[in-house]
């Protein structure tokens, strides 16, 4: 699928459906206006998120990844995002010897009444991933120089 | 055309001049590993050992496209969705140089598969058609080497177009087939004079020091008799871990996979390497695995180079004897010492 | 460098022919039957198989699996498959209705010796999904009739709601040159047919072994005590005769998966003897 | 596949700043995609239909609404496409309002956002499969969690409808907090004479079962069949043997135990029923004071019980129960008023609660109904009260209003003048919060024809002078400080969540909120549900109340049950995990997460294989996130539905294109 | 020698006990191990050990589940069947740990570098701490600390953490791990490290040596690399694949790698993979201050939590 017109960027929300999602919900029924470019995918719990699922938004090209799920201790299932919470936070720091800027993925917890809180997490993340500008992708030109480059004497 | 002498430094100038025209595929050392990409001057080429990999994608990639899908849709009907397929064939001329004698006669492991009676692999065909191999003849066998064991020797010619034999300050080259004559024509050559003389010294000694060769012959009938000595196979295969190194690195494992990907309306399907000791290899749809073990699958693999591809294909063994499955073993699986324990195994139950 | 290929006609063995869905019934809660017509007219009308070969059909971005092809080609209206769901492919494959597009690789593999059995009796045996090879050659035997013997058929299936091709069993029940029998495994509420494990009905039915060829198929269990039973009834190796599956692939021969020692079942099978199968390594 | 999308308008508020018609053609280009189409409301009737007619139509097996939020209409959807034949999970929905249209200004850049939503969901529905709810059997009893006036309505309302009940309460009577009162407001009627009689309905209800003194220890299973383990604390008498005769408590020579009953404005035996009225009427000994239990001396109250009822060796002891449903109404407690220092933080012996002031005013209470000074025993003649102690205070992390203290302060002005015709009473307060009906007039009386002085302001601080106080606080209105000589203070204390109350939640797994008061399912529509299935709120626990709204919680909670076992069946949600037993390796990892216990390790031939207990799963799909060979996976969110969202929005290129 | 004669001996007496004992013996060249299953006494005859028994048996544990087994460890080899037994991947009755006191083992790799290459080794031996090699008609002498893993350098744990049968003298040596390595390559920019990565990725066989060589992986046959259901990767060569895979591999093994190293060691084509598990390790033991393969009755990192994190900042915005 294209990319979005103008100069967005492709950021991916995984959002939990009982805090976070209505979280976003409560801001637009509040006509709270954020960026465009955030683009939401909905998940039961953060547990449900499987860091994996960052990773292979972040390899596929996607130029920022945000989770947002409820506050820790407010679980709709109790533990969900206690596990989350930690999944995730290693994810964010193994990712700086990816060669993945760690700041295009981020995580936060945003309860279904905290639709200004919402607002300013987008803003805020979209505002930082335009100024990371789009995510380095490997194209097969891309991986063509390189292999012209690598076969240089070392 | 007879043997010529090729100066190493003019190796390269010779290099630049097969790049103009083919795909020019090299060693080149990456990290550990030597591994074969093509040609850019000013590259170091690590010729004094065999690779690491084999120069099997050169003509089998690692993974390819069998035909591109595109599903398209009938703008009077949304509902009705119709499918187009073409084929996807690779026919980019190239020529591989410095691999192996063992390395360019697994080829011969894959034409007689690749085009039977049966069925002609199209794909597979159109690359190795325009593939040719300027092999470089060994000067000194590794522990690991056997390729005197099935049929070949460090300088092999066979399944190459050009045999190249290293000796002091460069190289003898000997044309193999037409084509070979031809890429030799853009080489700045000179007579082989007494260099030629070297050459057959080196293909002697080398030889030599391969030593004697253990006949394999009764390989085909002994591993077929301990078919059901599942002890014996889980004896050998128990320090195996099922991984794919030695298949992939091996210049005449010719096993695939084929798979469907998709995006959008658009799909191919591709064929990529598979690895006959996965546990997925004969895995059905059931969950009914005729190959549960490792032992049932090394089983096969061994049996299938030594035994039953022989028993269809005029005794051929499919194994060139290039030891990389036992020098790049994990666990350092020796499938020499296998074929030898099957005979001597078999020689004590009868 | 080979320059010239040994197979003449030198076809893309991996390009699949687009055949269309005419028509789909769904036999039982897990197997639907597909009937397909090629859309290039001329391969359709081209377009020949034996008893017993299978096909390969395609749901492109899935995959691919093997089906034999089990209508008769004495009747080349439609090539028919039925699909059994177990994994991706047929999942994808259910999916799919009247109009849909499938790829198509066919024919592919060996098929039933029906030329050697002419003159003979025939016992088919089919069990569950394991009737749909044996309806080809049922049909092409029925459609050739005075060429074999005594023709006897024993289906059968879990239960009723199991039992395939409902559409033409009461024919093949009424047909005075056929015996047919079905059987499920546990009574069943409205069941007018027998009951029991298709080994030992076959035993109560007790077909003579005498000049005729069993011919069967099913889940390895009911063929492990099916065999025993026909051997007890006197029938001799080759007389048995049976088709097997395993995972396939390239489906001619290439890939290696599909091999029992020697012999890749893509290509030198589906359709074994008994006698044959012994001859192989013990690797089903 | 054969997908059906509809993109709503939602009259202008999605067609205002996206445009539909180009959404649906795009998102008809998708080779999944039979039909696609823009509808003026999809959630209308007539979308509806259009809808079930389109599905009939183009005989679709998928259908994508790109509207407003699922959290709204995906179950009114999901009835649509169950009405036309399809499984109710071959639907997805796209957010393209609340997440779009709501919030982004340009219409090219939302056209598309809606076009990326309505993909993902069309990529997701070509990963859905069909998906079918079991039937399970309900256990028609419930239990009720606390004896105050909520869960006293609750019991009797679910025992008057025929459900066996089980009320477990922590003290040693119920009554909760109503009991303590003298008089409630507004009809200044006294508070045991109309609770009274319904605490003895529960005693004699034949459908309840009453366990005073005890605490739920831990709550295992699922709506319909829950076990809870019930902790009955030691009373060390046998309560089946007392006839609460208080023959006991006459005697006991501990009389230094603390009266929890009276708020600790008085000390009681060691061996004491908490009040006359109290049910059950038995008596109970405080270990703490028992000079038997502590010191092993005594042993009258064992000598002198005519039914040999004294037990000083008795342990706790738990019994399960089994029911189907749960009714939380643990009520409020008081806040802690010590953590003013300004205002004594408790070293004062004349300011005290309002609570303790009930107490003071009951003609039960320690007082006999005497308003007397703590500290000497005099009558007050100056009367203060101070309003907002713990409430709509950020100081105290108490900003919420607890609702119901300036009434009953205007009550005790009034009941301060009924008994004390010379005295003057003041109250300090912040806004005078009296919303209910006859609530407004009450106050009005308070101050008119009771003489109370409204004194607008916060009280700064109260600190003795002589025999008396000074209370300093601001008259807002006047714009002065003023200073109030005061012979008795009496804080109108805020309410909080009861001690435990968390602790509790978890148990039932429950939400809270940052207070501890119990979060309910919607805060307008589901006021008495919870997002557990199956347990439901009453009174105070979910939010301070005052007494009438209490009890209508409690009956609310209590037809909400009723509600639940009309039916003999319940159906389980079918989005529950699901183990590939062919995959699944019997690590366990999935069990070690799962937050309900949900996952069992089965032996399947040999092997230790996870096993999902799907009544209990409740869907969160931690485990499937925690599974590496994704074996088990969550039913409607699995790995590659998620993986065709996140493929829907960013896919590497095939490394071969058509073309 | 003596040692080994101590080994074999304890072996021999519990060998009747046992279905097979795992070792190693001589290899194809004088520089290879290779794992011995040993089933009887003669057998047991051709164990060996020394520096060249680079080999974590413990990959072969979970293989092997329902039978009697005996391993021989080395400390850090240990730690696997630590790990393995926390994670009830094995029962401890059925286990019997053999452990030995190590000094270190030696990494092929850097005698391959030193040598020029291992085609033509004819004879190799230790003598103290050094190793005498021939080939090629040349004789070198390595220091052992030349040729060492980089794993031996920093190991905390030279002698088995856990042995039902320990022979030999403990080891008293211990190093602190500062991750160094790890932070040496973070130093670089994400550009640089992504080039880095792209390259080692792009000679990837996916030959799963790695996953299939790691004591922990113990999905293997139903491994999310080549299933389909889930379908997290597709069968492309592309780099991007190759990487992922490695990212689940790390993932995968988040508070559970014991850091053996056997994922680089196995790599046909040299990727140095561990650094990635030393990555994520070194994070755990900063979040959570654990270290797999430590504690039998502890709980893995992920598969836990608090309530309260030390470690984590709640990330308000």
């Amino acid at each position: 699928m294209s990319a979005a017109p103008g100069n967005e960027l492709r950021i991916i929300g995984f959002l939990c459906n009982w805090c976070s999602y209505g979280g976003a919900d409560t801001a637009g029924v509040g006509r709270m206006t954020q960026p465009t470019d955030l683009r939401i995918i909905r998940v039961p719990c953060s547990g449900r998120i499987d860091p994996l699922f960052v990773l292979k938004a972040l390899v596929n090209g996607a130029d920022g990844v945000l989770v947002s799920g409820c506050h820790p201790r407010d679980c709709h299932y109790a533990e969900g995002n206690f596990y989350a919470r930690r999944r995730l936070e290693v994810l964010k720091r193994f990712l700086q010897v990816l060669g993945i800027d760690e700041r295009r993925f981020e995580y936060t917890w945003v309860s279904a009444s905290e639709g200004q809180r919402w607002q300013e997490v987008v803003q805020k993340f979209t505002e930082r991933i335009h100024e990371l500008g789009p995510a380095p992708k490997i194209t097969p030109d891309q991986m063509a120089m390189a292999e012209t480059m690598a076969a240089q004497p070392r | 055309m007879a043997a010529k002498y090729l100066k190493k430094e003019n190796l390269v100038s010779w290099l630049q001049t097969l790049a103009k025209e083919r795909l020019t595929l090299v060693p080149r050392r990456e990290g550990d590993a030597v591994v074969f990409r093509p040609f850019a001057p000013g590259q170091d080429i690590p010729l004094d050992q065999q690779a690491t990999t084999p120069p099997k994608a050169a003509v089998f990639p690692q993974c390819e496209p069998l035909l591109a899908f595109k599903y398209a849709k009938d703008p009077e009907n949304p509902g009705k969705v119709g499918v187009q397929v073409k084929e996807k064939l690779g026919d980019t001329p190239s020529v591989v140089v410095g691999c192996r004698p063992c390395d360019a006669r697994g080829f011969l492991t894959f034409d007689r598969v690749y085009d039977s009676d049966r069925a002609s692999d199209l794909n597979y065909l159109t690359r190795r058609r325009n593939t040719l191999f300027a092999t470089l003849a060994c000067d000194e066998p590794a522990s690991t080497c056997f390729c005197n064991w099935v049929g070949s020797g460090p300088a092999d010619a066979e399944g190459s177009d050009i045999l190249m034999v290293p000796v002091e300050g460069g190289f003898v080259l000997e044309p193999v087939t037409e084509a070979g004559e031809k890429l030799m024509e853009q080489a700045p050559l000179e007579d082989a004079g007494d260099k030629a003389a070297l050459a057959e010294a080196v293909k002697e000694n080398a030889a030599k020091a391969l030593g004697e060769a253990p006949d394999l012959s009764q390989a085909r009938e002994k591993l077929l008799s301990l078919f059901d000595n599942m002890d014996f196979w889980e004896g050998v295969s128990a320090k195996c871990i099922s991984c794919g190194a030695c298949t992939y690195l091996c210049p005449t494992c010719y096993c695939f996979n084929i798979t469907d990907e998709q995006s959008g309306a658009e799909g191919v399907r591709l064929r990529t390497w598979d690895n006959c000791m996965s546990y997925l290899f004969t895995m059905e749809a059931s969950g009914h695995n005729p190959r549960p073990t490792k032992a049932h699958r090394l089983k096969n693999r061994v049996g299938h180079k030594f035994s039953y591809y022989p028993d269809i294909h005029d005794g051929h063994i499919a194994c060139c004897g290039c030891g990389r499955c036992i020098k790049s073993c994990p666990s350092s699986v020796d499938i020499r010492q296998i074929v030898l324990q099957a005979i001597a195994a078999s020689a004590a139950s009868e | 460098m080979p320059k010239k290929s040994k197979n003449q006609e030198a076809r893309n063995p991996y390009l699949p022919a687009i055949g269309t869905i005419i028509e789909t019934i769904q036999e039982t809660p897990t197997i639907k039957t597909f009937r397909v017509v090629l859309d290039d007219k001329d391969e359709m009308e081209r377009f020949t198989f034996q008893p017993g070969q299978v096909g390969q059909l395609s749901a492109f971005g899935v995959g691919e699996a093997t089906f034999v092809i089990n209508s008769s080609p004495t009747r080349m209206d439609y090539l028919q498959f039925s699909v059994m769901r177990a994994g991706e492919v047929t999942a994808k494959l259910h999916a799919l209705s009247t109009g849909d597009q499938v790829g198509v690789r066919a024919p592919l593999g060996n098929w039933f010796p029906y030329e050697e059995l002419k003159g003979k009796d025939i016992v088919f045996i089919g069990g569950g999904i394991g009737m749909a090879p044996l309806r080809t050659l049922l049909l092409y035997m029925l459609d050739n009739r005075k060429d074999y013997g005594k023709i006897t058929l024993l289906y059968g299936a879990r239960t009723p709601q199991d039992m395939a091709f409902q559409y033409e069993l009461p024919e093949w029940l009424e047909r005075e040159d056929l015996d047919a029998t079905l059987t499920i495994d546990v009574e069943a509420e409205g069941w007018e047919h027998s009951v029991g494990l298709i080994p030992n009905v076959l035993l109560e039915m007790a077909p003579s072994a005498e000049n005729c060829a069993a011919i069967t198929c099913g889940p390895p269990i009911m063929i492990k005590f099916t065999l025993q039973a026909l051997q007890k009834l006197g029938f001799q190796d080759d007389q048995i005769i049976t088709t097997l599956e395993k995972r396939m692939k390239c489906g001619v021969g290439i890939c290696g998966r599909c091999n029992i020692g020697t012999k890749y079942v893509c290509v030198d099978g589906p359709v074994f003897t008994y006698a044959q199968l012994k001859t192989l390594p013990n690797e089903l | 596949m054969k997908i059906g999308v509809f993109i709503c308008h939602c009259g202008s508020n999605i067609a205002g700043t996206v445009d539909v018609a180009k959404v649906a053609e795009e998102v008809g280009k998708l080779p999944d995609v039979a039909y696609s189409t823009d509808t003026m409301y999809a959630c209308s009737e007539p979308g509806q239909e259009g809808i079930i007619q389109a599905i009939k139509d183009h005989n679709l097996d998928g259908v994508v609404v790109a509207s407003c939020t699922p959290r709204m209409h995906e179950p009114t959807f999901r009835r649509t496409v169950e009405r036309a034949g399809l499984n109710r999970y071959m639907f997805e929905m796209a957010n393209i309002r609340e997440h779009v249209s709501w919030i982004g200004k340009d219409k090219e850049s939302n056209t598309q956002k809606a076009v990326d939503l309505a993909s993902i969901a069309v990529a997701k529905l070509t990963q859905d499969r069909p998906l079918i709810a079991k039937k399970f059997g309900v256990n028609k009893r419930v239990m009720v969690i606390g004896g105050g006036v909520a869960g006293i309505q609750a019991a009797l309302d679910c025992a008057d409808g025929g459900l066996e009940v089980v009320l477990v309460e922590k003290t040693a009577t119920i009554g909760g907090k109503m009991a303590k009162l003298d008089k409630t407001f507004p009809t200044v009627d006294c508070s045991s004479c109309i609770l009274g009689p319904k605490m003895v309905d529960v005693a004699q209800h034949p459908n309840i079962t009453l366990y005073a003194n005890a605490e739920v220890d831990s709550v295992k299973g699922y709506v319909g069949n829950f076990e809870v383990a019930v902790k009955k604390k030691a009373t060390y008498v046998d309560w089946t043997a007392c006839t609460g005769c208080g023959l006991c408590t006459e005697k006991c020579p501990s009389k230094k135990a603390t009266d929890y009953f009276n708020e600790k404005i008085a000390t009681t035996t060691a061996i004491s029923i908490a009040f006359p009225q109290a049910i059950p009427k038995k008596a109970s000994i405080d270990p703490e004071y028992c000079i038997k239990i502590t010191k092993d001396k005594c042993g009258v109250c064992e000598k002198l019980c005519p039914t040999k009822a004294i037990r000083y060796d008795m342990q706790d002891e738990t019994v399960i129960e089994p029911v189907g449903a749960i009714i939380a109404a643990t009520g409020y407690d008081l806040f802690d008023y010590t953590r003013y220092g300004e205002y004594g933080g408790g070293r004062y012996p004349d300011v005290i609660t309002s609570l303790q002031y009930e107490r003071i005013l009951s003609a039960s209470g320690p007082m006999a109904g005497h308003i007397k000074r703590p500290s000497d025993g005099k009558e007050p003649k100056n009367v203060v009260f101070v309003q907002c102690v713990g409430s709509r205070d950020k100081s105290v992390d108490r900003p919420y209003c607890s609702g119901f203290c300036c009434m009953y302060t205007a009550k005790q002005a009034i009941q301060t003048k009924d008994h004390l015709p010379d005295s003057q009473t003041y109250v300090f307060y912040m806004d005078i919060r009296a919303p209910g009906k006859m609530y407004d007039e009450f106050t009005r009386r308070a101050m008119e024809e009771y003489g109370a002085r409204y004194i607008r302001g916060r009280v700064a601080m109260i600190y003795p002078k002589g025999d008396k106080y000074i209370v300093r606080g601001a008259d807002t209105l006047a714009g002065t400080q003023v200073e109030v000589e005061a012979d008795l203070v009496v804080l109108a204390v805020g309410a909080e969540a009861a001690k435990g109350a968390s602790n509790l939640a978890e148990k039932l797994r429950i939400s809270y909120d940052k207070y501890g008061f119990y979060m309910e399912s919607h805060v307008k529509l589901r006021p008495v549900e919870t997002n557990t299935a199956g347990v439901f709120l009453a009174g105070s626990c979910q939010g301070p109340k005052d007494i009438p709204s209490s009890v209508a919680q409690g009956s609310a909670a209590a037809s909400k049950v009723l509600g639940l076992f009309s039916k003999d069946e319940l159906e389980s949600d079918p989005q529950v995990a699901s183990v590939d037993i062919k995959r699944c390796v019997g690590c366990g990892k999935c069990i070690e997460t799962c937050p309900f216990g949900a996952i069992e390790e089965t032996d399947f031939r040999g092997e230790p294989k996870a096993n999902v207990i799907e009544t209990v799963c409740q869907g969160c799909g931690v485990c499937t996130s925690t599974c590496p060979q994704g074996a088990i996976q969550l039913q409607h969110f699995t790995d590659n539905q998620i993986l065709a969202e996140v493929n829907a929005l960013c896919q590497q290129p095939l490394v071969t294109s058509f073309e | 020698m003596e040692l080994l004669d101590q080994l074999k001996e304890k072996i021999k007496e519990r060998l009747p006990e046992l279905d097979v004992v795992i070792g190693w013996e001589q290899g194809f060249d004088p520089l290879h191990a290779t794992p011995l299953f040993m089933r009887t006494e003669e057998d047991v005859d051709r164990l060996v050990f020394s520096p060249l028994c680079v080999h974590n048996l413990a990959s072969h544990l979970t293989g092997l589940k329902g039978k009697k087994v005996g391993i021989v460890v080395k400390g850090c080899d240990s730690r696997s069947v630590v790990e393995l037994l926390q994670e009830k991947l094995l029962v401890r009755e059925d286990v019997t740990v053999f452990g030995l006191p190590c000094t270190g083992v030696v990494s092929l790799k850097k005698i391959k570098h030193a040598l020029g290459g291992l085609d033509k080794v004819a004879s190799a031996e230790f003598n103290g701490n050094e190793l005498k090699v021939s080939a090629a008609g040349a004789a070198r002498v390595l220091p052992l600390n030349e040729i060492a893993a980089d794993k031996c350098g920093r190991c905390q744990y030279h002698n088995a953490l856990l042995s039902d049968v320990f022979v030999g003298a403990p080891v008293e040596a211990a190093a602190e791990d500062n991750y160094a390595d790890v932070e040496a390559f973070q130093a670089k920019s994400p550009q640089e490290q992504a080039a880095y990565w792209r390259d080692a990725m792009q000679r990837c066989l996916r030959c799963y040596a790695c996953r299939n060589a790691c004591p922990m992986c113990v999905c293997r046959d139903h491994c999310v690399a080549q299933s389909r259901e889930p379908h997290w990767m597709t069968q492309q060569d592309t780099v991007q694949e190759k990487w992922f895979f490695q990212m689940i591999h790390a993932l995968h093994l988040a508070g559970r790698c014991t850091e053996c190293g056997e994922c680089e060691r196995a790599c046909p084509v040299g990727i140095p993979l561990l650094l990635l598990k030393r990555k994520i390790n070194k994070e755990i033991k900063e979040l959570f201050d654990y270290q797999a393969g430590t504690k039998i009755d502890a709980t893995p990192p992920l598969l836990s939590f608090k309530v309260e994190e030390e470690n984590i900042n709640e990330r308000g915005w």
